[in-house]
């Protein structure tokens, strides 16, 4: 059964320095909170893991939090470029960042994968580009029945995983609805999970384009209401397109970006604050 | 009034002619989903619109900003995972046009959104990969549309994010590379078509105004015009007032500031 | 999109003598009348693919319609053996029936590569069993990650997949709610699709525990209201555990077979026929 | 009254006890189904049940006669396709005990389901393999249920099904198969336990009134029984009265006719 707890003992007694952390969220149900989190009890050497790295990432990234990335596209989606990802890939600011990367289809297999206990997911991928040649972990394999070559990948299975989603049960039954994305995928793969979730209901019903993970499959649910902000929450938000524009403008300067960082994150105890600050005349 | 438009417009345009009602097309964010949806509330109504996201058969009203807007869920036939999309969807063949936008592209159509410069140490450090590399060779065919410039042309990428004809001629077929590859590219200046034998981009139509001369001097590797290259046919009133239309109420909503009352 | 046509004018049109043929469905929503349907229209020599072949292939197989049976688990739920399949198998009784006999791990594994486009399926399975010894599809394959030996069989790729579904609408996008078993497997991997649904909607809508098929994935959508008894359809009809009951007796001699065939399938021109003529006091 | 009560009840009730509260059960149809939902409706009534047909957390109040009947649909916490439930929730190592019959069952707990006879020339033909194999190697421990007789409890099955200790010793590790294995066997007699060393199946209980030569008359091998063998606790009123009540449901149940009136 779930801990119903706060975020902050979550992640104290959950995310250690050096763990494969997987954050996942498809654009929605972004886990931005968690990520604060971390920032703030200043967690080192992780590997990152995600799909699609952006804002979160990006303020890790840049906060110094990782040694290692693993991903499948690092952007701002719709804006352009993850500045601090990118200072870090190209300058090793503010330290030398490795990065394994991968193809979406590969990714989402390898999650699948690990979802599923095997060590490799197999996939008709890669022929023809150049990405194999400078990552290892992207194999041939030849199917016995039709001798055609496909690629192997490691499965991933992070120590822990970490979503945002809509709504938990008292007992830590997570429901999520609309784009699911490899969320699902990333829990049951991982070691260990945190959920933080809009709110706490007496029951979780599936729905339309729902996913249910039962409550012995995650380790803590933490209530954080609007925790995914910029990213949304289907029926509780909508996404802050506007600040995902703004952010460009905030992160591609080390200096505003660390002003930024320090008085939005550090300066602020918890996602809540973190919230009402950005509504401070001085924020743009 | 349909005199008054801009390069940028045409290319969309020029695109969204492309779709036939009823294809089955998964669409990248940006110029690409732009171009689908005008497909979609134009000639094609029918069209199939796949989001990498899960969202399949979405019709978004607002054109979404990213490619997991809500938008697209809520006026999605059904919303499935990002591994059942790439393995069922994808991969399992159900897709006839992938549609593509790019950072570099080079003569055989082969695509580069990973890096600028040498890979570990790069000059300019691009998103990478997503679901390109997969769409373009999962998909029936593929198209591309990008802003032609000697910056996105280019004679020699840097990286091949994603394969196009690769070194041309039956190099893609010897790879076994499935998908017949990128078959139409759509620019600010005009349509390009791989020759049949040798597969390398051949303008094969030209937007009105626009001078083979200004097209070789946009293109970094040196540019064959069609010797039948037509023109292409310039914006009816209403494929113009649709995707302007449809541009106002993505600008409005995606200015809106999203903060919530906590 | 979809026909929205007669069951008898699909099966003609879809379903050839030869052709492999999955007619799917986890003891919710089996396609009885489709099959019935075929047995009407005396088609010859097919595979017929089945996880769990029950009392619609245990007729199938006792009327002669198939020279190969591909499956995981043949019995009558609850009951005990199917007579008509020990029949076959046992005494190649009407004709001889070869066997493909796979575990519901390996052949649901199958599907689910079938659906993706892939040659094969790997899993971690029929470990210290004697099945790979009968069955030469069943192969081992090597993780090049992790040196471990793991299974690998063929995908399935029917030509014609064939289920039941609660509703369609005029298009012909399908919805399933309930279990929903391998169906959707079933009909992404197969070359054709026919689905026999309880009624056409004007709109089907997602719902718990549901999945959507798109029109432009089904060949033909029928209407056959009931057309899964004595299997059900969630929202339309209750299982016919009594049915299953019954069929023990009826089953277990050829002649009460083939008077109960001829009577309640041959002789009668559709479903709605055919479950009107169970009602009648000669049957039992 | 708890005096009053048949073998198959003890059998199902001793089989009930074993299920500690928040196991997650992988639930084969038929005598595990009843016990695991006698477990759930008395001492565990947080045992997590999950059936082939994608049913997970279901709480069934009428007793399913298959494995997909709508009162699992309408109890569970979520459905999930098959193919899911065998990659992610088997495989994927989710499950604490997987609870299976058979029709033969050997010394070292390796299940027949499939053949009785030559395979290719069967004297009878059984049902096959089902998710038995998967279950009985991929859940972190396995129960077995089946009444105990010379037909049922042989020297040599004529297939294994279902990998139990195979030949015994560490065969199971040596040929690295995952999870425990069988670690107990409930009978109409009593309870077996696999000997630490060898893995033989021994007799550790039996149950009331049935004396050691009952239970080695009724098995097709030389039958060990434990020198601390205990006699199982008769089933308390409540465990009784429980197991009737849903037997009674179901048999209620199951005999309506369902003939649609169409």
């Amino acid at each position: 059964m779930a801990d119903i707890t706060s975020l902050s003992s979550a992640v104290a007694g959950l995310i250690h320095d050096g763990d494969k952390v997987a954050m996942e969220g498809f654009t929605h149900l972004i886990p931005h909170a968690a990520g604060h989190e971390i920032i703030r009890q200043g967690k080192k050497d992780l590997t990152l893991i995600r799909m699609t790295p952006d804002l979160i990432y990006d303020q890790m990234i840049g906060m110094g939090c990782a040694k290692k990335l693993i991903f499948s596209w690092g952007g701002n989606p719709g804006v352009g470029s993850l500045h601090r990802f990118r200072d870090a890939v190209e300058n090793a600011w503010p330290r030398p960042l490795e990065i394994e990367e991968h193809s979406h289809a590969d990714m989402a297999c390898a999650y699948d994968a690990g979802a599923a206990g095997l060590p490799l997911a197999i996939l008709r991928a890669h022929r023809g580009t150049d990405l194999p040649k400078y990552n290892a972990t992207i194999r041939e394999i030849t199917c016995p029945f039709t001798g055609e070559t496909l690629v192997a990948v490691p499965s991933l299975r992070p120590d822990v995983a970490v979503i945002h989603a809509q709504q938990a049960d008292r007992k830590g039954n997570v429901l999520i609805w609309g784009i699911s994305g490899v969320q699902k995928e990333a829990v049951l793969a991982a070691k260990r999970a945190i959920v933080t979730v809009e709110e706490i209901v007496d029951k979780v019903a599936p729905r339309a384009n729902s996913v249910i993970l039962p409550h012995w499959v995650v380790s803590a649910v933490c209530p954080v209401p609007g925790g995914a902000f910029p990213s949304y929450a289907l029926g509780y938000s909508t996404r802050g397109n506007d600040f995902y524009k703004r952010w460009d403008a905030i992160a591609r300067d080390r200096d505003s970006f660390a002003k930024w960082m320090t008085r939005h994150v550090l300066e602020t105890k918890d996602f809540a604050e973190h919230t009402a600050s950005l509504s401070e005349p001085a924020h743009v | 009034m349909s005199e008054l438009y801009d390069p940028e417009e045409m290319m969309t345009i020029a695109a969204a002619r492309a779709l036939s009602d009823g294809d089955v097309c998964f669409v990248g964010i940006g110029l690409p989903s732009t171009a689908a949806n005008l497909a979609r509330l134009t000639k094609a109504p029918d069209v199939v619109l796949i989001y990498e996201s899960g969202c399949i058969g979405a019709k978004p009203d607002i054109l979404p900003l990213s490619i997991g807007d809500s938008e697209l869920v809520e006026t999605a036939d059904v919303v499935v995972s990002v591994p059942e999309i790439f393995r069922y969807w994808l991969q399992g063949g159900k897709v006839d046009v992938g549609f593509l936008g790019a950072a570099q592209l080079d003569r055989y159509g082969n695509i580069n959104t990973t890096i600028v410069g040498d890979y570990n140490a790069p000059k300019v450090r691009l998103p990478g990969a997503g679901g390109a590399p997969e769409i373009a060779t999962n998909s029936k065919q593929v198209f591309i549309t990008l802003k032609q410039s000697t910056r996105t042309f280019v004679d020699k990428p840097d990286f091949i994010t994603s394969a196009g004809y690769l070194t041309g001629g039956d190099a893609r077929a010897r790879l076994n590379v499935p998908g017949r590859g990128p078959t139409q590219v759509f620019s600010d200046l005009g349509i390009l078509q791989p020759d049949p034998v040798t597969k390398e981009l051949t303008m094969t139509s030209l937007h009105p105004g626009v001078t083979p001369e200004q097209a070789i001097a946009a293109t970094g590797w040196p540019l064959k015009i069609h010797p039948q290259a037509t023109v292409t046919p310039a914006p009816t009133e209403i494929e113009l007032q649709t995707l302007r239309d449809m541009k106002a109420r993505a600008a409005q909503a995606h200015s809106r500031s999203n903060l919530r009352a906590s």
